[in-house]
């Protein structure tokens, strides 16, 4: 494919170019193994979400897009930031937050990973710099304010935010993206491009086909790659994260993908009529995990008994993370004062005196005198 | 022009040939659909407005009744798309806008006061803009602190808008249409939790006129002014306190700009005393203004300090165990209006 | 110059492009006169400001900045829209509102085009569909959704929105070139690019120089001139406004021009020492008024005498509508609510029934129901 | 790193050599240069904030000192300015923005709603946003509807944020330094009419409380809580006032969120009167959160109904004639005054 749409995707049919030609076998095992942990914690939580109905947090299930999040989770060190939309278990994992924190969380539990107040679409994990948010695009500028400061301080670190193509309809994306450019920010923009905003799809949103076109006019790099291509995905992330951190400025990457399930929730939305049956099942066949296993299993570089046992690691996790959040205690922490503003205010007790008021004199010409 | 139900043909007769038994919700596409039907200036635009959820079902077959043009599909650009109803309503349409939440009208403030609220002010009267923004406010199954403000107080505190916040299916209908078909830019605030109640709903196009409170229990003991969501549960509230041998008046504001002070002053000078239930939080509430603006003329007369039944001054938390003590509910009316009997 | 900026523009020195072949005399005199007055005006206003203290009113002037206005003025009918930012009088005058109005709105009396409520940054004159604001960027939006109006309704008109290059530093600017480019809306967009937004020059502001080669990306037809040559600058609005009219879509023209006069007041700025007085000099060395009266008199198409006459009866009109201004009275009507909100509902009273409210039970099963 | 004199060293030397005589404008000047000394964390962000004429004089010489980096011109984005200042305060940085107009920062509502305010509650107290925000408010010389916006009432609704509205040049340093070195965002609105106005400044770096309300002036008779360029207005009245021996309170709130209810509570406690004076439309204003909230608690022991001193329910007209009968003067806080006393 030389031109990289979701049209000339559909056309292309089943990929057939992911090579492992020059890859790091280590690599590649961990971002397969990133992609399986991932699929296999979204269909269970898709699994358990209504019969049960006990976590009641909205969620944005990712299965289908697992690429991305796998790159990231790859590239990035701690020390980076990575910034998230609502889609955001992928980007939890990715930077390295404990399952069982996310799953807590989204049973809204004393031991999730914001103490229940959060959930999926509002899920951070601060220690490790991560970050998400459930209005659209609004993460995208403010990782460009953390990259500022970490330019600021000449820290070699890169911010990286993840997002859908329809963040890029909002101004705020723009004004970013010049911001970015203009300064030479050490930002990795991630566009997950799915081609839908909940049912709407890009041409009735946006007039031109592909959001790198005009990220590049605004002046920077930008890069179009079929996003279910790990390694693609894991090339250029990577290339970007070091530019950032190296000085080189920022990248957008426009990785093309599909999502699976629903918009939202664990149920098909297929019947509002919004996607085609042939796109759904044309994507599934070019699913990024099978893809990469493709390749692996021609290598001779996965056999079945390691995938076996590879699964059964991951679902014990899964286990064990669902029977922490089922099992922790609900929050009772009601003093509502505390959670939206500090009690405490250590710098400026280092810093500033506390100066008596009777210095103010009631009398002193200006309060009395006239004309403002 | 096609056969899929309009809102109205959905709706369950009820006795009365004139009036049926309609959801909230239904009770609002009803409204658009008729206004749409009675002047080709109406158009409604939002994010997927032209799909079969159709908003939680209030515009469910518009687009297939008044095509994708009138009923259109918008990107995720809050900011432009109130700024592009703004427009239109300058070269005389009379948009409709809606948004699955009032969270994400955030992006449009520019528009809303910067341009929508002083249009018709610096234009010097010479020019109006009959704006519609609906905006839907969530609670309940963890929809958090992005998804669940309810910002009346900040759109009553503008000059230049009618802020209407409807509790039942009549007035959410009745309210809609008054606003599409007035002079003014209008923000209708609906509580997505009265969207399954139902109530009898008049099946012609009719009007709920802004300012007017209505007295939606007669009582005399206390006066317990109640707004959007709040005002059923008021209501049971008022069941209960009946039990206790406490009279509770139940006033509706419907709309808090204009404000019907009138409605509520009259009201208390009967009973002498006030608690107003709000659903948004309690500092900056437009409960404090209807407390402020009843004691500034009527203070003296009160037998007991005036009260507020409101949110904490928290954002909204996610964890269900979290909301249940975040909301308050009619034991909390109960227990405030009690203590002003104690 | 093939490549257009303010650079080349600069680097070019002196304009000796600007050419009346093929040209209407008519229409060029129509031109020379609008700029002539428009300038005198300003000038006029620029004078009085100060030493009277009258107006108490901020005002933006355009001194050097003719030629988008005239041309607008010779292609807009009473039917199409204009749309412009603070920086308003030439766009007043080229919708063909009355300078007296104009001159009273910013003495603050009611004889004024707003009753003095809206001074010189939000002017506007309705009944010749006229409009203006000080917040930056937001016309351009506002214009759009004017022109979807007209598209929905299949009217024969064109909107055009006036504004300052920084108007393209904000977001909303952006989501508006999308959304006109989208639905091919009858929109011109006229950017007089003067290169500052008060003291700032675009370079401090964005990433790369034109933003005509930013808007082309998204989708939408762009020109990009020497916003002080008034034929071309007329060239292109006429063809840009009959596109938009005839169902062709939206235009964007980038205009680089300069100001002359301070960015606000009367009083230069110069002392801040944001530009330098050698760019200044090359640019009034370019007045757009000079470049066209050169060439009128080349072809002989202007003589002294009638440059007199014209400059005559434009200082009359100028000092009658300061008599006009000055002698009317103040605004008296301090009835703020009616003022901001209608007291009338003609269309609802027409189409509504009013319903007795009896209908409502308040003790059906709803109401006393739990759960929601 | 160069001899451009700083706002500290411009301002006159006074008698106590710790405190000199500044304006409110230098004494911000000051503040900011000072925070910016003690810390290479804070930066300021705004639109020309580099150039000689430094935001009304409050940015003046910083450029010099601390460099174009940390000085930092703006695009006209404030959506993203704004969001770029949380992001730099999540990579720890201290940042201030500075916006010449608060109207201006509607575009970056939000990024103040949704992020800035909600950071703190969402992490869990985890991650926090010591973001300030400088907003001018215009007043007079026909700054008409979009330069003169007071939306304190709008910030003081929203919980997660600190917002302060100084009346002197001393609790503009102070407050402007407890915000900057504090542990949340602050909103600073700056009444454009107070810059010139001069006051004992102390030179060092101190801070002023939020929530401290300060009794400017003791009185017997009557409360009178102004905020902002209310607050000389009201001193002004209460001289007027005593000539006809009516004794004054003049309590300056300071601060809206937090509000020091208690203080006055404690203070109508004594005079049983309250008169608010709030430099903004009335309705959903400050002014009536503080009678309501007084009046919950003290209701009962008012002499005479509370009463508020506030702008009409309506924008900002440009014409001079226009905005005298618009601003409300000393003379309508004395008029409201003496009538709880007929
Ligand atoms: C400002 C704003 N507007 C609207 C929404 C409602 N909304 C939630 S998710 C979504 C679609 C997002 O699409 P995209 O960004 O492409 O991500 P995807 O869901 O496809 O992963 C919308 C419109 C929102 N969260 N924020
Ligand atoms: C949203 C917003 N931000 C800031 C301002 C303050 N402001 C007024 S005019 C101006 C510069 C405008 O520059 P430009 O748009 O290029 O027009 P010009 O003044 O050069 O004609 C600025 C920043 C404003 N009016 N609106
Ligand atoms: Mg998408
Ligand atoms: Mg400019």
């Amino acid at each position: 494919m030389t031109i990289i749409n979701h049209q000339t995707i559909l056309e292309a049919g089943r990929y057939r170019e992911l090579s492992l030609n020059g890859a790091d076998p280590v690599v590649v095992a961990r971002l397969h193994r990133f992609m399986l942990r991932l699929r296999r914690c979204e269909e269970a939580l898709a699994r358990e979400y209504h019969p049960a109905d006990e976590m009641r947090c909205p969620v944005h299930f990712c299965i289908g897009q697992e690429a991305v999040p796998a790159a990231l989770s790859e590239s990035l060190t701690q020390d980076d930031y990575l910034f998230s939309h609502h889609r955001s278990h992928g980007y939890f994992l990715a930077k390295g937050a404990p399952m069982r924190a996310m799953f807590a969380e989204i049973y809204g539990k004393e031991t999730g990973a914001n103490g229940g107040k959060a959930g999926s679409q509002d899920i951070s994990y601060a220690a490790l710099n991560f970050f998400s948010g459930a209005i659209l695009a609004g993460a995208t500028a403010i990782a460009a304010g953390a990259a500022l400061g970490f330019q600021l301080r000449n820290e070699r670190r890169a911010v990286v935010a993840g997002f859908g193509e329809s963040a890029t309809d909002e101004g705020i994306f723009w004004e970013t993206v010049n911001y970015a450019a203009l300064r030479r920010l050490p930002l990795v923009l991630v566009c997950e491009n799915n081609n839908y905003s909940v049912f709407s799809p890009m041409s009735k949103r946006q007039a031109v086909e592909t959001v790198s076109d005009k990220v590049a006019a605004f002046g920077m790099k930008s890069v179009t790659l079929f996003g279910n291509d790990v390694i693609k995905v894991h090339a250029a992330i990577a290339d970007a994260v070091e530019a950032a951190r190296s000085g080189k400025g920022p990248t957008f990457i426009e990785a093309y993908t599909y999502r699976w399930s629903g918009h939202y929730g664990p149920e098909s939305d297929d019947l509002v009529g919004y996607r085609s049956q042939a796109e759904l099942d044309a994507w599934k066949a070019n699913c990024p995990i099978a893809l990469l296993e493709e390749a692996l299993t021609a290598q001779d570089w996965l056999s079945t008994a390691q995938k076996t046992e590879m699964l059964h690691a991951i679902d014990s996790e899964i286990e064990e993370s669902f029977s922490f959040a089922k099992t922790s205690p609900f929050p009772r922490d009601v003093d509502w004062a505390q959670m939206n503003l500090s009690n405490r205010s250590p710098l400026a007790d280092k810093l500033l005196m506390d100066i008596d008021l009777d210095v103010f004199d009631e009398n002193q010409t200006f309060v009395q005198a006239k004309g403002y | 022009m096609n056969s899929t139900p309009t809102a109205d043909q959905t709706c369950e007769a009820a006795v009365p040939p004139a009036v049926r038994k309609c959801s909230y919700a239904e009770a609002i596409g009803q409204g658009l659909a008729q206004a749409m039907e009675l002047s080709d200036r109406v158009c409604v635009l939002g994010q997927l407005v032209d799909y079969k959820p159709g908003v939680f079902g209030t515009t469910t077959g518009l687009v297939e009744k008044f095509g994708p043009d009138r009923v259109q599909d918008f990107a995720v650009a809050e900011s432009a798309m109130t700024a592009a109803a703004i427009g239109a309503a300058i070269a005389g349409m009379r948009p409709v806008l809606i948004h699955h939440r009032l969270d994400f009208m955030l992006y449009s403030m520019d528009a809303i006061v910067n341009w929508l609220s002083l249009w018709r002010f610096k234009s010097n009267n010479a020019s109006a803009l009959p704006v519609v923004i609906r905006a839907i406010v969530g609670k309940g199954w963890g929809q958090g602190p992005q998804h669940s403000k309810s910002l009346h107080a900040w759109f009553a505190h503008l000059p230049g808008l009618r802020v209407a916040v409807p509790a039942t299916a009549f007035d959410a209908k009745g309210l809609l249409l008054e606003s599409i078909f007035g002079e003014d830019p209008a923000i209708i605030i609906e509580h997505r939790s009265l969207f399954g109640l139902s109530d009898n709903v008049p099946s012609r196009p009719y009007r709920v006129r802004y300012g007017k409170a209505v007295v939606r229990r007669k009582g005399k003991h206390v006066t317990l002014v109640a707004i959007g969501i709040m005002v059923p549960l008021a209501l049971r509230a008022a069941v209960q306190l009946a039990a206790q041998s406490i009279d509770v008046e139940v006033i509706d504001l419907r709309t808090v700009s204009p404000l019907d002070i009138d409605s509520v002053c009259e009201s208390v000078a009967k009973t002498g005393r006030l608690v107003v239930a709000d659903p948004a939080w309690c500092t900056g509430s437009v409960a404090a203004e209807v407390i402020a603006a009843v004691c500034e003329r009527e203070g003296r007369n009160l037998k007991a300090n005036p009260g507020r039944v409101c949110l904490p001054d928290s954002h909204t938390p996610m964890s269900s165990a979290l909301e249940e003590a975040y909301y308050p509910n009619e034991d909390s009316i109960v227990n405030r209006i009690v203590t002003q009997f104690q």
